[in-house]
Order: C-alpha cells, then structure tokens, then sequence
C-alpha cells in the first residue's frame, strides 16, 4: 500500500518588480530590476545612468581652471576628495610642489568630509532600515556643524572648490581651528550616543547581522575598495598602504575586521572611521605648519604640462581615481573618474542573490553608493 | 483638433474635457461636473479656506538625484527644519504628495520618470524647480544628457537658483509657493487640470522628446491664458477648445518606469527590456558584419 | 536640565489645550444629547418622550465617537510630530494658529480637497471600500470601551456588552481585510506586498495578542469589560498589569487589613507568595506581550512592514491619495487610540487612580474637593459633571495619551524588522512566550485569591 | 566646442546619421576649425602637440613588468607617457592571458583593476587598464592601442573583453563602450550603460554631434 | 534557555537605552534656526547672488568691461554689453546681465575680477516665480554705496583707489538699465506681479543686514587705508592678491 509520495511544489510565479528610479531607498536615481520569487530576490539588474550628466565630457571642454569648480559634483558628499584626486593628477602631471601648510589644511578638511560623508551615510541608512523619525537627525546635526565651518571656510556648503590645483583657495583664521577643535572635542560624544541607540539595538542586531556577507575572493574580483574592503579584512587604506600627502606623518592605524564583513561590519567600520578622523584633524591641528598655501598661482588661463597621469585618494566610499591626458592645453585630451561607487555598486546583483526584499536597502545602504558617483 | 473631435465622438461617454494623455491617472465622474460646477459658485468661499490650508499642508515628495536632494533632506532636519511650515511630511507616493521639488539634475533618461511622478500626482500639484541644474541645466547646460531646465518638460510654479540652494533658500521658496497659493482661484485650480498640457513627453530608450512641442505647446499655452473666461463655459458643456488643442499635442503616453508602476505595466516593460537587449544586440552584431 | 523649557511648555499647551477642547466637544454633544434633551422633552412632553428618549440614549455614544475620533486623530497626528520634533532637537509644526495648533486641520482641510485618484486597472469598488472598512472596526470597536473608560457611565450603559472584550477583538482583527483589498485594488505590486504583509503579520501576531488578553480576562473571571474596571479599582496594587489582583492581598494589608487580610488572600502559605509573584511576572510579561501585539496589530514601528516606506514606498496605501488616504490615515491613529485605550481598560485599571484611597484620602484637601464638585451646581443639577466620571477620565486620558507617547517613543527610536524576522519572533518567541505565561497564570491563580 | 559649431547649423537627423560613422565625420571635422575662428581654435589646436611631443624621459631598462610579461612570452612594448606609473601597451590578442597572468601569478599580483577607460587619441583609440594590487605597492598602466586606419568603415574598434574572467571589467568595459564606443568582444553584456539604451552616438568621442531638440538648445550664449 | 532569557533581557535592555538616549533630547534646546525671522549669520566667504559693487567712497561703478568674468564663467551665465566710449576711448559698461538661474555660484568670476566689482553677496533669497525674472541685470546687480561698504568690509577686500580717469559708468548703467530693464516686463505680463513682489522682499530684507553692520563699516571706513588690520594677520590678503595679478596678463 505504500503509495509514492509526490513532492508536489506549490506552483509560484516570479514577479518582476521595478524600483526605481525614484524609490525612497535608492538614494536616488538608480533603477534595479529584481526578480522576486515571493518575497525573495533571484535576480538583479541595476540600471544606472539616471544621473549621468556627462562629467567627463564636461572635463574635456572646461579649461582646467572651470572644470576645478565642477568636479565637486562628481561625488557631493565627498567633495573636498575629488577636488584633491583631480588637483593631485595635475600636480603629478605638472610637477607642483604643494606646500606644507596647504597639504595639513587638505588633510583636514578631507578628513572633515570624511566625518560628514559617513555622518549621512549614518542617517540615511538608518531610515533606509526604517528608524525614519528619530535618530536620522542626530547625525545631520552634527553634520551642519562640520558645514558652517566648510561655509566658513570654503564658501559654499557642499560644493566647495577649495582644494585647488597648487594648493588650497583659502587660510583659515584661527578662530576657525578653535571652532573645529570645539566640535571635535564634543563629536566623540555624540558618536557614543549613536552607538548607545543603534550599535547593539537587536533589531539592528537583526537586520544587519550575517547579512550581505562579502566574501574576499568576490571582493576582490569586482574590485570593491573603501570600508566595504576594509570590513571584509582586507586591509586596503591608501593612506596608509599608499600614502599620500602627509600621511606618512600622522597617526593612526588602518581599520580591518578579521572576519568577512557583514552589514554590520561595515556599519562599525564607518563608525570606527568617523572616531579616526577626529584623531587625524587633532594631529593636523597640532601640526599644522606656518607658510604658503599656494604652490603656482592658480589663472584663468592655466595650462598643465602634456602629460597623463593617474592619481587616487582614499575617499569616503573607496579609492577615487583621476586619470587625467593633458594635452599641455587649456583643456584636458581626456578626463577620467574612477569612482569608488561606481566599481562598489557592481557587487550589488551578487549580494542580493537570495536575500529578502527588505534586506535588499539594508545592502545597499551599507555598500554607501552615491549615484553622481556612480554615473557621472 | 480632427483627432479630438473623432476621439470624443467615438466614446461619448468618456469625458471629453481630461486630455488623453493623462487619462489613466485621472477618473472623472459626473459628480466632479457637479462640483465643478459648484466649485465655481463656492470659489469665494472656498477659496480662502482651501488656499489657506493648502499652502499650510504643501507636502513634497521625495524626489531628488542629486546634490540638491542632500540639501533637501538637510531642510528636513533639525537645522532648518521645514516641519515648521507644516511640509515635513515627506512622502514617497506621489499619489499623496502635494510638491515636487526637483532636488538634482534631471537627465534625459530620468526626464519620463519625473513626468510619470507628475502626472500621478494628483491636483493640486506644484513644482519647485530647485538648483541651477533643473531651471537651466546650470553647469551642465551643455552638456550632451541633460535636460535644460525642468520646465522643458513639466510646468514649474517656484524657481530655486543656487547650487545647490542653501537649505534656507528652499524655506524662501516655500514660502513663496504658498505665497502663490494663497492668491489661488479654487475653480480655476480646478479647471487648470483639465487645460494641463504642458507636460512634454520623452522617450526612455532614446532620450529624446517623443515630439518637439515647442510651437504648439506655446501657443497652447497663450491660448490656455487668453481663452480662460470662454473656458468655464465650455466645461460646462462638456467641451473644452483646449481640451482638442491638446489632443493634438498630446501623444501617446509610453510608460516609463517608476516605482509605482502597475503591475500589467511592470511586465510589459521587462518585455521591453528584453526586446531592446536584442535589438541592441542586433544593432552591435550589425555594425560588427 | 531645563534648557528646552519653552519648547516644553509649549507642547504642553498645546496638549492640554487640545484635550480640552476635544473632551469639551464630546462631552456637550453627549450631554446635550443623552441628558439635556431627554431632560427638557421629558419636562415638556412627559411620558411620550420615553421612545425619543431611548433612541436618544442609543445614538448618543455613536455619535460621540463620530464626533470624537476625527478631532482626536487630528491630534493625536499633532502630538506626534510634535513629541518627535522635540525629541529631534527641531520646533515642529508652529505656524498655522497659535503654537501650530491647527496644523493638521489644515492638513486634513487640503486632503479633502484633493483630488481623489482611482488608478488605471484599479477595481474601483474594492479601492474605494477599503479605507471605509478599514475604518469602520475602530468605530465599532471604540464603543465598548466607552463604558469601561468613563467608570460605567450611565450614559453608556446601553453600550456595556457582557462580552465586551471579545467585540473589541473582534473588531480589531477586521481591518486586514481591509488591508490586503486595499493592496490588492490597487493594481499595483507594491501596495499587494504590503497588503499580504499586513495580512501575515496580523494573523501572526493575532495570537500572542488574545492570549496575553485572556490570561487578563482569566484572572478576571469575566469577560466584560467594565467589570475588568472595576475590579482593578483601588490602586496601583490592585491593576491587572501587577499580578491582575494577586497583589490585592497586599493592598488590603496596607489599607489596615494587616496580617489577617495577608493570610485571607494568600492561604497556602509560602506557596501563595512563590505563585503571586508568578503571577506578578506573567502578568508584566503580558503586558509587554500586549503592546508587542498590538504594535504590530496597528502596524506601528517597529512592526511598519505593510508600509515600510523605504521598502514598499508607501506599501498598501502607495495608490490612494485625497480623502481616501485621509481615511487611512485617521484610522491608522485610532486604532492606536483604541489600543492603548484597550490597554489601559485591562492592565492599568481603567479610570483608577494609581495612589490607593487610605493613602489618598488622608491627604488634605482631595476628600474635600471632590465633595465640592459634588455637592457643585453643574454636578448636581445639570449633571454636567458626574465625579466619579469625571476623575476617572482625566486618568484615563492621561494614561492612554502616555501610552501614545510611548508609541511615538519608540516609533522615534527603533529601526524596523525584516518581514521573515517578524514572523520568526512572532511564531518562534511570542506565541511560546504567551502560552507559557497562559500556564503559569492557569496553575498559580489557584494558588491567591485575587481581586478579593 | 568644436562639435557644437557646427552642431547648431545640423539638423538632428543628419547629425544621427554622421555620429554613427566617425570616419566618415571626420573630414567635415577637420575642416571646421577653420572657419569657427575663436574659441574652436585651441582647443582643436591642443591634441596635436600633445600625441608628437616626444617624452624627454624614456628609461633605458625595460620595467618591471614589461620584464616579467617578456619572461611568459607575452610582448609588450613600454610606453614613454607617464613618468611615475609603468605604461606598456600590448596587442589585443594576448591581453586576456597578460592581464590572467598578472594578476594570477604569486610574483606580482596585479588583481586590483582599478579602471578600464578608453580614450581616444589622434589616431588610435586606447583601452587603458590601470592595474593595482591589494597586497603590494605595484602599478601598472596597460594600453591596448586600436588604429583608427584599422578600423573597418562604419564598425567599431575592438577590444576583447575581460569581464569574463574579472568581474570588475563588466561594467567598466560598457562605460567604454556607452561612452567611447569601443566594442569589447565577448563581453557578457555589451550594452550602453550609462545613456538610453537607444542612444545614438558615442559622446566622448571628439566627432561626437550632440542633440538638438526640444530639451536643450546648443547656443552656449543663450539665456533663453 | 538561560541563554536565551538572558538574550532577552539584554535586548530589552539596550531598547530601554536607546529609548532613554532619545527621551534625553527633550531636555535638549533645539537647534532650529528661526530662518524667517531672522536671518542666518552667514560667513563673509559664502557664496551668494552675485552682485556688482560700486566704490563705498565715490559711488563710481567699479566694472571696466574687461569681460574677465564673462570668459571664465564655466556656465556661461554672464554677459557684459559695453561699447568704445569714443571721448575717453575706453571700454564703457552699457549693461550686465547675470542669470542665476544658470550660474552655479563657484565663484570663479569673483576670483578673476581685477577691480573686485564682482562679488558673492550673502543674499540667497533669490527664488522666483518665472524664470526670465532670474536673469539680473545691471540695475538689479549693482549694489548701493551702503551694501558695497558693508561687503568690501566683511569680505576684507581693499577697498578701490579712487581713479579719477574712471570712465564713471554709474551714470551710464542708469539709462542703459531702462531698456533691459523693460525686455522681461513686456515678455511676461503675467508675471510681472510676483517679481514685483519678490524685488519688494530682497529690497525689505537688505536693511537688516546692513543696520548691525553699520557701525563697523563707519569704524572700518575710518581706517580703510590702513588695510592690514588686526585681524588680517593670518590671512595674507591671498585672494586680493590674486586678481590683481592676473590683471595684466588680460
């Protein structure tokens, strides 16, 4: 009487779901194509390019000095990194000498964008996992302050055109460097009280532990940098392993996990960053030497050496690469970015195989993409 | 003008004053006749009350690309704090959204998703051109992708410059999109959504506008500005000169993707996906032989 | 410590104006409906009255939650972004009226006045039934608890079901129903995940939800709501949510019972003592196994699945625009409103006051007070004021806007679940939970005499 | 600059047409700079003393790299470009086993890839490679030069692709391909990434014409 | 089990911290800035509306139409008009138009200004009803005697050597302003009365900013010549040099 048991599957249907361009938790504009069997993503496909406004087009028809003012739009959370990748390029190619002041005050406000990249990171992927009307704005409170002191600084909030070719536009007044040691002082503070709310709360304990585990060998196949790599134990910090500027000269250690990173990991990576930080603008502070801050007077008719070069700082997201042929013209032949979002957004599709549809903001929130940055 | 007359005789029961092209976001029924109707007895009524309270309620969407969209979420934050004016309720559903503020650059692959996002929005409806990159296309007005200036495509109420604005710029704009909408007409609010032409279409795949408009559309528009007395009676009667003016502006409605796309919608387009994979393909081996 | 004092004193004007205008409002229309008119046409009609009069009794407590639960939503909408403006740092809403306290009139002025969109594809009947059905249970299931939160009013009496607790129930469990019509009218994919979301998870949480209420219900005996009330009354000791009357015991020895009350109440000795703090503990775990539900019942953070914004958009509701999303979002905040007002009828004692009488009686001036309000003008002859019912309101009110504050507390705080993780911490942590607490408080019960 | 001049005159038909063709394009190209006097002038002017200036500094050894790949039999030929990274161009043919090789090997390990770029010169388009390493400080820059002559009418250069075996080429590869118009062959998934999908035209390229329609007007004076 | 109890309740725990952290901001003063009603203290270096300055002292209109700015602007935002005067035989200012709709506030014109005319003001209310009402022209750009003292002073800019071969374009702006002022009132009617409006709120809010200004800017006008104040020691007037030095080269 023994009958065969069927193993009748219940019959389901895959159902293609469209999100984006505009979704709340594509930060954004980027599109992904998931394939969903029930709540469960088999497939992704990111279409990019909502936002592509032909950056490296514009490079190669702006003269050096206009195109200076606009790259601060190729990642705007990290502004001060592109103007220094895109100013380090030149500098290679023409052979500036920068002085040390203005290498101390790169440093620092770099290191200051740093705090206010990861700081919107911190709060948009809080909302991303839902905890949209309370700590979201801790962070960005701390973040205006960093901005009154880049208005202050750079005159603008986001968009700063400081770091300039030669060096950097302008000298901060004692009275900035005591606002900023003020906010540095108060900043580990506050970065105690996200932790008190976020770091060990078991629903965030939930929803980012074991999740979107980025494996080394995939890691290293796509190329990822930044504090996703860092949090997968490799320890890949161009300020250290490469370093650049005065680097050398100051402190602190690069951030790895043992482990292959989880969500989490990368979390606390950024957290651990924003804390390296302060340390590194306190040496800056200390440090910081007397003189020009000027290599070669910047002109609206300047011309670099032909030559190409490639040069990369270890931005918020990753390594942010220029590759600039100059043609020893007004203009450059060819500008090209290589941005960290760009090459980190391509370990999405191989993240979300398998995950639940709500683990999918939880992932990409945490690979910390921007899309400019991703499109150009 | 043939073409609308042959539509609305074809289908008498179907409104002849919604213009086709938004007619899959939009129902009207008998009773909205009726309150048009009555809308335009009550409007010095209802007018203050509901310009009143709609420019004390504007919601926004979220809808941003780029750098502005930053600055758009710091005037939500505790610095600035845009909940002051009662607009802190961000919602992602343009269906429940009031505003859309065009934080960020619009390029022409995202240009059929703002317009989607616009046309869903239900009316009343504003739209705050923020940034250099969306009144003109700022630093990248020369640039081979980008939409020069949002109101190319969507009709813009408040201009933001600055790039991107400080987050108090967009409070100043707030305030004066209320200030516009406290000077409001409730009928002629109403009736506007019928004469809402100016929405120009663009083609996802190829990034250009399905028609150039910019004859017609100018004209559609001095039109919609002259004939607005001659234009209640006509929705009266059920007929609507610009209504037919827009038919032949208007053009078929593709779909372009956004995230509150209907289902039958949805697949179609993945089909499309498929399709213009192929064809892309076909195209690179064609150029290969 | 005090650095926000203003910000403070502002909210708090502007809570206690609005409660007063909202319990003003209820109360002239229950009172002009259910005492003043039957009143005046018995004194001019005399006994032909009798049948307008009941029909009057019957509509009163209807239309005083129609009239209550808009204004209440409102502010509860208020309060909320208020309360989370200043925990965030920021001022809130304060422009439209004084202290922005007509902000979401305006708001609900301009939803109304919105256009009102059926989507392409949409099944328009079901689309526009849902946010009416997803609406109407919190109506329903408001009137029960009428009786229960104003200390048995004579006025609600019509409304006092033996079964109250049930209806209530009952009703909450409908608007899934409404949920996943919504999601699945809306011809949209979005709103159908959120809407099955909703489904699954209210079905999941259903369970610890009731079971935790009939572990309260069992240590009661009844069923009916007010009599749950009334047997909590007499202090913080005697709420169900510490021991659901174990405790009454102590009380009685407090209130001057001493020993003697003690060995009535727990007679078996030590064993009575091990099991009234079981029962104690199960009764808490409840509690929080109550508001555990019921946040999820009601779709709060950090249960918000079914329209998690960052995931779904706007998840069922992502279609609905105009008044058709004012109706989901007016239910949204009363079914909050019913929920702590369900929580405060079964665990906080209702309208008790939490300081025991012998304490309270003794201080001076309270004893004399109430009686002034009754011996009152308004009290005695135009039954305005009933004193029973009017202290036992003003602690329901101010338990049930705490318990709403907590909720916005911790809408504030946590982050959400992810929708396997729900039902894993649902069917896995809960239900275990809330049938192990179901247990104890079966065996230990029988070990106290409670409420006695 | 030079692309819009004339750009402004065309109509977007003809342009679609030409953009397809740059070989084609290219003699209309040459001879605008002429006539579009002042700001065309430089910058058409600039590309050419870029490609001839001679490099003053060639080293006299091979690099490092350029070495190693001689050792595995794979030619390579050191380019005189950039004076601070290694640059060496090889064939299209044995880029896939070089680039295998590099990154493979325990000597060297080049399996950081940080970009692929095109790029396009005054008679080659180049797909550059820039080569990093997680482990090491090397650096390495590979170019695959494509002649411009060698490019059959009408076609497309090619490039093979390596996306198939490094993961971090895919999407760089169809930025180059969307943006510069180099076909890699074999790719996975040879479509534009960044433009529309039926895009016309490769808009780094220095024949590129742009649009001229409703959503934009190609007068840079324009206030509109 | 124990585990598992103890799992719990360190869970609950941490949500009672986190919920403690946040109930902890109601004690906390909000750091709303009043932006309505009062205007934020900006930093003298922000980059606002562009605006062009007229000597404190004189009142002369410092722009010699040298078209420095209209060539570096990577926007192509600006566009001087100016003509041969044929007395003088110099370069005079017929208009000036500036659309802040295009411009992208890198302040890259500022910098290159020999006669530091071009500046970034702190005004940021520049929100418009039309589009066409965005472009400023020379009577909308040039800032009054008051605004230009307060500027040159916050900005620590030297003030101009008073030239007395100025071609003085002040007078000259004034009747070339009529036409181009009249070109966006006839193109748009319609709009005529929120742009009306909106110069009336730029107009109302610039008193503000002068009256906490004013008693500096007399003390600093006092000793305008003595530039290297106390407060300048840090900051070597790099920016004013700047300019200056590419001043030739044009």
């Amino acid at each position: 009487m023994a009958t065969e048991i069927q193993e009748i599957d219940l019959k389901t249907d895959e159902m293609i779901i469209n999100m984006g361009p505009q979704h709340p938790a594509t930060h954004g504009v980027l599109r992904l194509l998931l394939t969903l069997d029930g709540e469960t993503v088999k497939h992704t496909e990111p279409v990019l390019g909502h936002l592509h406004r032909g950056q490296e087009w514009q490079g190669q028809n702006r003269t050096w000095f206009q195109y200076q003012a606009l790259i601060d739009r190729v990642d705007y959370l990290s502004g001060m990194f592109t103007s220094w990748a895109m100013a380090r390029a030149c500098e290679e190619i023409d052979g500036t000498v920068v002085p040390p002041r203005a290498e101390y005050l790169r440093v620092m406000v770099s290191e200051m964008n740093r705090i206010t990249s990861h700081l919107l990171w911190l709060g948009t992927y809080l909302i991303d996992l839902g905890a949209m009307f309370g700590f979201p704005f801790y962070p960005f409170r701390e973040r205006e302050k960093l901005f009154d002191l880049f208005e202050e600084i750079a005159g603008q909030r986001m968009m700063f055109n400081y770091i300039r070719i030669g060096g950097v536009v302008r000298d901060p007044k004692p009275e900035w460097l005591d606002k900023l040691k003020r906010f540095l002082d108060e900043f580990p503070d506050r970065i105690d009280e996200y932790e008190t709310i976020v770091t060990q709360n078991p629903i965030f304990l939930k929803r980012t532990k074991d999740v979107g585990i980025l494996t080394q060998a995939v890691a290293k196949d796509y190329g990822v940098t930044g504090p996703c790599i860092r949090s997968s134990g490799i320890p890949l910090d161009l300020r250290r392993t490469k370093p650049y500027s005065v680097y050398p000269e100051l402190k602190f250690d690069v951030i790895t996990f043992d482990k292959e990173g989880d969500t989490w990991d990368r979390y606390m990576a950024r957290i651990l960053e924003m804390r390296q930080s302060i340390e590194i603008i306190r040496q800056c502070i200390d440090k910081l030497p007397s003189g020009d801050i000027m290599g070669k007077k910047q002109m609206a008719g300047m011309r670099i050496k032909a030559g190409e070069g490639f040069s990369a700082v270890e931005s918020p997201r990753g390594i942010l690469g220029c590759y600039v042929i100059s043609g020893g013209g007004e203009k450059a032949l060819r500008f090209r970015w290589r941005n960290p979002s760009f090459c980190n957004l391509a370990i999405l599709p191989e993240l979300l195989k398998g995950c639940p549809l709500s683990d999918i903001m939880a992932i990409f929130g945490s690979i910390d993409v921007i899309l400019p940055d991703v499109d150009r | 003008m043939s073409q609308g007359n042959m539509s609305t005789s074809a289908k008498p029961n179907t409104n002849p004053v919604v213009p086709e092209e938004i007619r899959d976001s939009v129902s009207i029924s008998s009773i909205d006749f009726m309150i048009d109707a009555l809308g335009q007895m009550l409007s010095p009524v209802l007018s203050p009350v509901a310009n009143l309270a709609r420019s004390n309620s504007v919601w926004p969407m979220t809808f941003g690309t780029s750098c502005c969209a930053i600055e758009m979420i710091s005037v939500g934050m505790s610095a600035f704090d845009i909940s002051r004016f009662g607009s802190e309720v961000f919602r992602a559903t343009p269906r429940q959204a009031d505003m859309i503020i065009t934080a960020g650059t619009i390029t022409r692959k995202m240009a059929p998703a703002l317009i989607t996002l616009y046309e869903q929005m239900p009316e009343p409806k504003y739209v705050i051109a923020m940034g250099a990159c969306t009144i003109t296309g700022g630093m990248f007005n020369d640039s081979y992708s980008v939409v020069q200036g949002v109101d190319r495509i969507i009709p813009v109420d408040v201009f933001l410059p600055g790039c991107p604005p400080r987050p108090e710029g967009i409070l100043d704009a707030l305030l004066k999109l209320q200030q516009k909408i406290r000077t409001e007409n409730y009928a002629d609010r109403r009736k506007k959504l019928y004469a809402q032409t100016s929405v120009r279409k663009v083609d996802y795949d190829t990034g250009r506008p399905l028609e150039d408009l910019i004859g017609v559309v100018q004209e559609d528009t001095n039109a919609a500005l002259s004939s607005g007395q001659e234009a209640i009676g006509d929705v009266a009667k059920g007929i609507s000169p610009k209504a037919e003016e827009a038919k032949t502006v208007a053009t078929k409605p593709v779909a372009p993707k956004v995230e509150v796309a209907k289902p039958e919608v949805t697949s179609p387009e993945a089909k499309k996906v498929e399709n213009t994979k192929d064809e892309a393909a076909e195209k690179a081996d064609d150029k290969s032989v | 410590m005090f650095s926000n004092g203003d910000e403070i004193f502002k909210i708090s004007r502007l809570t206690i104006v609005w409660l007063a205008g909202i319990f003003t409002i209820v109360w002239m229309v229950c009172w002009g409906l259910g005492i003043a008119l039957p009143m005046l046409l018995t004194s001019q009609l005399g006994d032909k009255a009798a049948l307008t009069n009941e029909i009057l009794r019957a509509a009163t407590p209807v239309i005083a939650i129609l009239v209550f639960i808009p204004i209440n939503a409102m502010f509860m909408v208020l309060i909320e972004r208020r309360a989370l403006a200043l925990w965030t740092v920021r001022k809130g809403p304060n422009r439209v009226g004084p202290d922005g306290n007509f902000q979401t009139a305006a708001d609900a002025v301009k939803l109304l006045l919105k256009e009102d969109i059926t989507p392409t594809g949409a099944d328009a009947v079901m689309h526009t039934f849902a946010p009416i059905l997803f609406f109407a249970p919190s109506v329903f299931g408001a009137v029960p608890l009428l009786a229960a939160v104003t200390n048995n009013h004579p006025l609600f009496h019509v409304l006092n079901l033996p079964t109250g607790i049930f209806f209530v129930l009952a009703a909450g469990a409908l608007p899934v129903v409404a949920l996943v019509m919504a999601g699945w009218a809306s011809n949209n994919k979005y709103s159908l995940v959120g809407g099955l979301r909703s489904a699954a998870q209210a079905i999941s949480y259903e369970i610890p939800l009731v079971l935790s209420l009939i572990t309260v219900c069992l240590m009661a005996g009844t069923l009916d709501l007010v009599k749950i009330t009334e047997q909590q009354a007499g202090g913080i000791l005697n709420w169900n949510l510490l021991g659901g009357g174990a405790l009454t015991g102590l009380n009685n020895a407090l209130a001057g019972g001493g020993a003697k009350a003690l060995a009535t109440s727990y007679f078996m000795g030590p064993i009575s003592y091990v099991c009234a703090g079981l029962l104690v503990i199960s009764l808490i775990i409840s509690f929080w196994l109550y508001l555990t539900g019921a946040c999820a019942e009601i779709n709060r953070i950090p249960f918000d699945l079914p329209e998690a914004e960052s995931e779904l958009v706007s998840g069922y509701n992502t279609e609905y625009s105009g008044m058709k999303f004012a109706i989901f979002f007016l239910a949204e905040f009363t079914n909050l409103f019913v929920v702590s007002s369900i929580t405060t009828v079964m665990f906080l004692g209702g309208g008790d006051n939490p300081i025991p009488p012998y304490i309270l009686n003794n201080i001076p001036g309270i004893p004399q007070m109430v009686a002034a309000i009754r011996d009152s003008y308004f009290c005695s002859t135009l039954h305005i004021i009933n004193p029973e019912t009017f202290f036992a309101t003003l602690w329901v009110i101010a338990k049930v806007y705490g318990l709403v504050i907590f909720a916005v507390l911790i809408r504030g705080t946590l982050p959400r679940f992810r929708i396997d993780q729900l039902m894993a911490f649902g069917w896995k942590r809960l239900i275990p939970l809330s049938l192990i607490v179901f247990i104890i408080v079966v065996f230990a019960r029988e070990f106290v005499i409670c409420h006695g | 600059m030079t692309d819009e001049k004339p750009s402004e005159a065309e109509k977007p038909e003809e342009k679609k047409a030409e953009a397809a063709k740059p070989e084609a394009a290219k003699p209309a190209d040459a001879a605008k700079p002429a006539d579009a006097a002042k700001p065309a002038a430089p910058a058409a002017a600039a590309p050419k003393p870029a490609a001839k200036a001679p490099e003053p500094v060639i080293p006299a050894t091979a690099g490092k790299f350029e070495q190693f790949l001689k050792e595995h039999g794979i030619p390579s030929e050191r380019l005189p470009l950039s004076l601070t990274i290694e640059t060496i161009a090889v064939s299209g043919d044995v880029l896939q086993s070089a680039l295998r090789l590099l990154r493979n090997s325990s000597e060297v390990q080049l399996d950081l890839l940080l970009t692929v770029s095109g790029v396009e010169s005054n008679d080659t388009f180049d797909s550059v490679y820039h080569l990093w390493s997680y482990s090491n400080l090397d650096e390495l820059v590979i170019k695959v030069l494509v002649k411009k002559s060698d490019v059959p009418e009408g076609d497309l250069p090619a490039v093979p692709s390596i996306a198939n075996f490094w993961s971090a080429a895919n999407w760089h590869e169809r930025e180059t391909y969307d943006l510069m118009g180099i076909r890699y062959a074999n790719h996975p998934y040879m479509r534009r990434i960044l433009n529309p999908w039926d895009w016309e035209g490769y808009p780094l390229r220095r024949d590129y014409k742009q649009l001229v329609d409703s959503l934009n007007d190609k007068n840079p004076h324009s206030m509109r | 089990m124990a585990n598992l109890i103890s799992r719990a309740f360190g869970g609950l725990n941490e949500v009672r911290r986190g919920l403690a952290t946040v109930f902890k901001h109601t004690f906390r003063e909000p750091i709303t800035k009043n932006y309505p009603d009062e205007m934020p203290d900006l930093a003298p270096h922000f980059r606002g509306r562009l605006a062009l300055t007229v000597n404190p002292e004189t009142g002369d209109h410092l722009c010699i139409s040298c078209k420095q700015c209209e060539r570096v602007c990577p926007d192509k935002c600006i566009e001087i008009t100016s003509h041969k005067s044929p007395e003088t035989n110099k370069l005079e200012l017929i208009d000036f138009k500036i659309d802040h709709g295009l411009c992208m506030f890198c302040g890259l014109c500022t910098e290159v200004c020999p006669t530091l005319c071009i500046i970034n003001t702190n005004d940021f209310e520049m929100a418009d009803y039309s589009r066409e009402s965005l472009i400023y022209d020379l009577k909308k750009l040039t800032l009054s005697q008051d605004e230009s003292a307060f500027y040159f002073d916050r900005k620590e800019m030297p003030l101009p050597k008073p030239k007395p071969a100025k071609p003085a374009p002040a007078a000259a702006a004034g009747a070339a302003a009529k036409p181009a002022d009249a070109k966006p009132a006839d193109a748009k009617p319609a709009d005529a009365k929120p742009a009306d409006a909106d110069a009336k709120t730029v107009e109302v809010k610039k008193p503000e900013i002068k009256d906490d200004a004013k008693p500096e800017v007399k003390t600093e006008e006092a000793k305008a010549d003595a530039k290297p104040e106390p407060k300048a020691e840090t900051k070597p007037e790099a920016k004013t040099d700047e300019p200056k030095a590419d001043e030739p080269k044009a």
